[in-house]
Formats: structure tokens, C-alpha cells, sequence
């Protein structure tokens, strides 16, 4: 006998890459995050926001910080995937 | 196209040497050098720590390279960041354009400087007597890089 | 500020560390450098000989680098141009600007070439194939110099 | 006794500096030549056109010669005196 489940949204998990005036703010320069599939970057920013102290500090508008997901400069609209290295860059101030 | 993130410093004169390689197709060797200031924003700087991002920041040069040979009527572009700790006067970062005249050569170098600048995910750390702090964007770098714009 | 006319090669990296003098004022070096073509307008070019005049040659270069002095805020200014017989691949000319910003060591540099490409005194004579010739001076440097008009 | 001789423009002399081109058409790179005092650069010029040959055709109009006078370049109404450098220079071409 066979039993079938209910179609679920299936978990992915990411990683999260915080560069240079982000991990020093969040004393981590690196973690995974289990999270629904499909989830947008404005929702993993939501996530991340919602534990507060430095992480609401740091992701208020104006800071300026942009996401790349695999070395990607992506938009807040952007969906990740099961297995993305998503990374947080501040103003960058090379060169 | 060579582009380098390194530890180490360079030597500018070498690096034009090998860029241009004797081709007498080379009209023109336009370079640019970024040096550690002891002044930023009117404190005085007495080192520097420039991190970057392995793997994306390589990608993002390559990518203002390809995107400068593609406005630009040139021949080869060399782009050299250094990371790590530095002092005032060192060398930061090298962009070398070569093309047949010069005009496209000053065009392309400016414009790889103006998008490293605003693109690349370099970060500086300067030290102040006030402490360590990370360096602020400036808004005079977006304009630069904005006048590029089409 | 440094104006040499010289028959003698340069060496780029061994001038601009000069330039730069370790200054931690300086945060941008912009410098070009011209080499020999071995193609002229659609002509192989086999060799090159370059001709000043002595005494107004130093004095024009001069007088060049003091107006981008008054024009652009900037450190200090290096042209080196070679006279006599030149071979493709040669190095022509240097000119190399020190400033703390780049937008200004950029502007100086091509300020500085495109005033000496259509005011310094100094021609150049081509060997090609049909011959020894004087080349002719080109619109697109006085088009060029004349952006700098004001 | 003494004899007043009348006045007189006095005779200066100039040396001419003859450049790349100009050297090597007119086969000479410079000549001291005496003329009135007060002469202009156009003066001079046409001093030379009336030579005719290789002078008159390197100074036809749009062969853009200019002329320094002690290293400076000069317009046509510029009035060399004794012991100038005037130099003629065709369109440059270097760097």
C-alpha cells in the first residue's frame, strides 16, 4: 500500500555571506538559513530584520546595501534557490 | 585581459611592459595608480585594511573590463587590486588600458576606474586616531560613474 | 614640474616612482605613454625620426604644463619626449600627473597631451615603403585640444 | 663744424630659423636677413614668397606655418626687431 503526502512547499537552504561593515555589525561572517522555497531576497532581508539589534540597524533604507546572489547583483525581487551562496555588500569603497 | 587581487604590491613599470608587449599596433598606454592618502575627509590616515569578496570581486572586474572593450576601440586592459593591510603611500590598485590612439585609451581607463570604483566590492578599513572605521561611499564616485550612463 | 627632451629611452615605472616621491598627499597618478605605430594611415611604417626646436620645444612644454597647473588641482606634472630615430614599438612620450583625486590627475594627463599633440614643437618623420615622409598634422588633435577651449 | 645727416629708418637684422619641412624644402636651416626697422612678420613672409619656388609655395595660405619669434609664437602684425629668432614652423606633430 502506497500513501501519498499533500503537495508541500519543499525547504531550501542558503548561504548567507556578510562582508566587511556587516560582519563586524553582526559578529558573523557567515550562516546557512533554512528557509520556504521560492522565498524572495526582500523576504530574506524580512527574516533577517525581524531578529533585530544590528540586523534592523543595518538593513534600514539608506544604508545602501546590495545583495548578490552567487556573485550576482541581484534586485529584492529576486527568488533564491536550494544551494545560493546569497551575499550582503555594503557601499562598496575600493579602488 | 589580466585582472588581480593580491596580497602584494606590484611594479607599475613591469606591468606596462608585459600589458603593452612590444605590439606596434600600440599607439597609447594610458595607466592609472590609487595610492594610500594619510588625509581622508580631514583625518589623518595612518593605515589602511582593504577586504574584498573572493571570487564575486574577480568576477565584477572582469566584467567592467568586457563592458570597457565594448565601448572602446582598444587592445588589452590590465586591472591589479591589492587587499590586505596597507600604509600611506602604497599602491592600492593599477588599471593600464593600451589601444591604437589615445583617446580611447584615456576613455577606457577612466571608465574602468569610475565603475571599480562604484562596482567592485572592494572595502577599506581606514585607522584614524579616532580608531578604525569603515570607509563611507562617496557621492562624488556615483557621479563619476553615472556620467557613463547610456 | 619636470619637462625633459631627450634622445635616450625611459623607463616608466623607475619615472613615476619619482613622480610620486613616496608622497602621501598623492592619491592618483594618471599617466600616458606614447609609443610608435608600425601603421600610419594605412601605411607600413618602418621607422620614425623626431625633430624639435631647441629652446622653444622646453619652453612650450613648459608653458603647457604650467596651464594645466592653473586649470586642474594637482601635485606635480612629469613630460618626458624623445628626439632622434625611433623604431615601432618605440616609447614616444610620457607624461605622468600626480593629484589627490583622480578626476584631476586624469583631466591634466589628456589636457597635457592634447596641448602638446597641436602646440609643442616637434615633428616627426616617417620611413614607409614609398618613401621618407613628414606627417601631416591631424584635425582629430586640434578637434581634441579644442575641448579645453574656454 | 659739424654735418647733421638726416634721419633714417635704421637697418635691423633677424635670423631665420627654417623647421622640418621648411628646412628640407628650402635647403637651408637658417639665414640672417638685414631689413627695415619696424618690419612686420607678414613683411618678412612676403620678403620670402618674393622669392618665389619652394618659398612661395611652402607659405601658401593654408600650409598652416606659424611663426616664433624668440620662442613665442607671434601673429602676422608682430614687428621683429634687430637680433629676433624668428622661426618658422610648419603644423606639429609630435607626441
Amino acid at each position: 500500500m502506497t500513501t501519498f503526502a499533500p503537495a508541500v512547499a519543499a525547504d531550501i537552504t542558503v548561504d548567507l555571506i556578510y562582508l566587511a561593515r556587516l560582519r563586524e555589525a553582526f559578529g558573523c561572517s557567515s550562516e546557512s538559513l533554512a528557509l520556504p522555497a521560492a522565498t524572495t531576497v526582500a523576504e530574506v532581508i524580512a527574516t533577517l530584520v525581524a531578529r533585530g539589534g544590528a540586523y534592523a540597524e543595518e538593513f534600514a533604507s539608506g544604508r545602501g546595501v546590495r545583495v548578490a546572489v552567487n556573485h550576482e547583483v541581484v534586485t529584492t525581487a529576486h527568488r533564491v534557490r536550494d544551494g545560493d551562496e546569497v551575499a550582503f555588500l555594503p557601499p562598496v569603497t575600493g579602488g | 585581459m589580466t585582472v588581480r587581487v593580491t596580497g602584494d604590491d606590484f611594479d607599475v613599470g613591469a606591468e606596462i611592459a608585459a600589458l603593452r608587449a612590444d605590439d606596434a599596433r600600440v599607439g597609447a598606454v594610458v595607466s592609472f595608480v590609487g595610492t594610500v592618502r594619510d588625509l581622508s575627509d580631514g583625518r589623518a590616515v595612518s593605515g589602511l585594511a582593504l577586504e574584498h569578496y573572493p571570487g564575486m570581486t574577480e568576477k565584477a572586474l572582469a566584467a567592467i573590463v568586457d563592458e570597457a572593450r565594448a565601448r572602446f576601440d582598444i587592445h588589452d586592459v590590465l586591472v591589479i587590486h591589492r587587499i590586505g593591510p596597507l600604509s600611506p603611500a602604497d599602491q592600492i590598485v593599477l588599471v593600464a588600458v593600451t589601444s591604437a590612439h589615445r583617446g580611447d585609451a584615456f576613455d577606457a581607463c577612466r571608465f574602468v576606474m569610475d565603475y571599480l570604483k562604484t562596482r567592485a566590492p572592494f572595502w577599506k578599513k581606514e585607522t584614524t586616531p579616532a580608531g578604525a572605521n569603515w570607509v563611507d561611499a562617496r557621492e562624488s564616485d556615483d557621479a563619476a560613474a553615472a556620467r557613463w550612463a547610456r
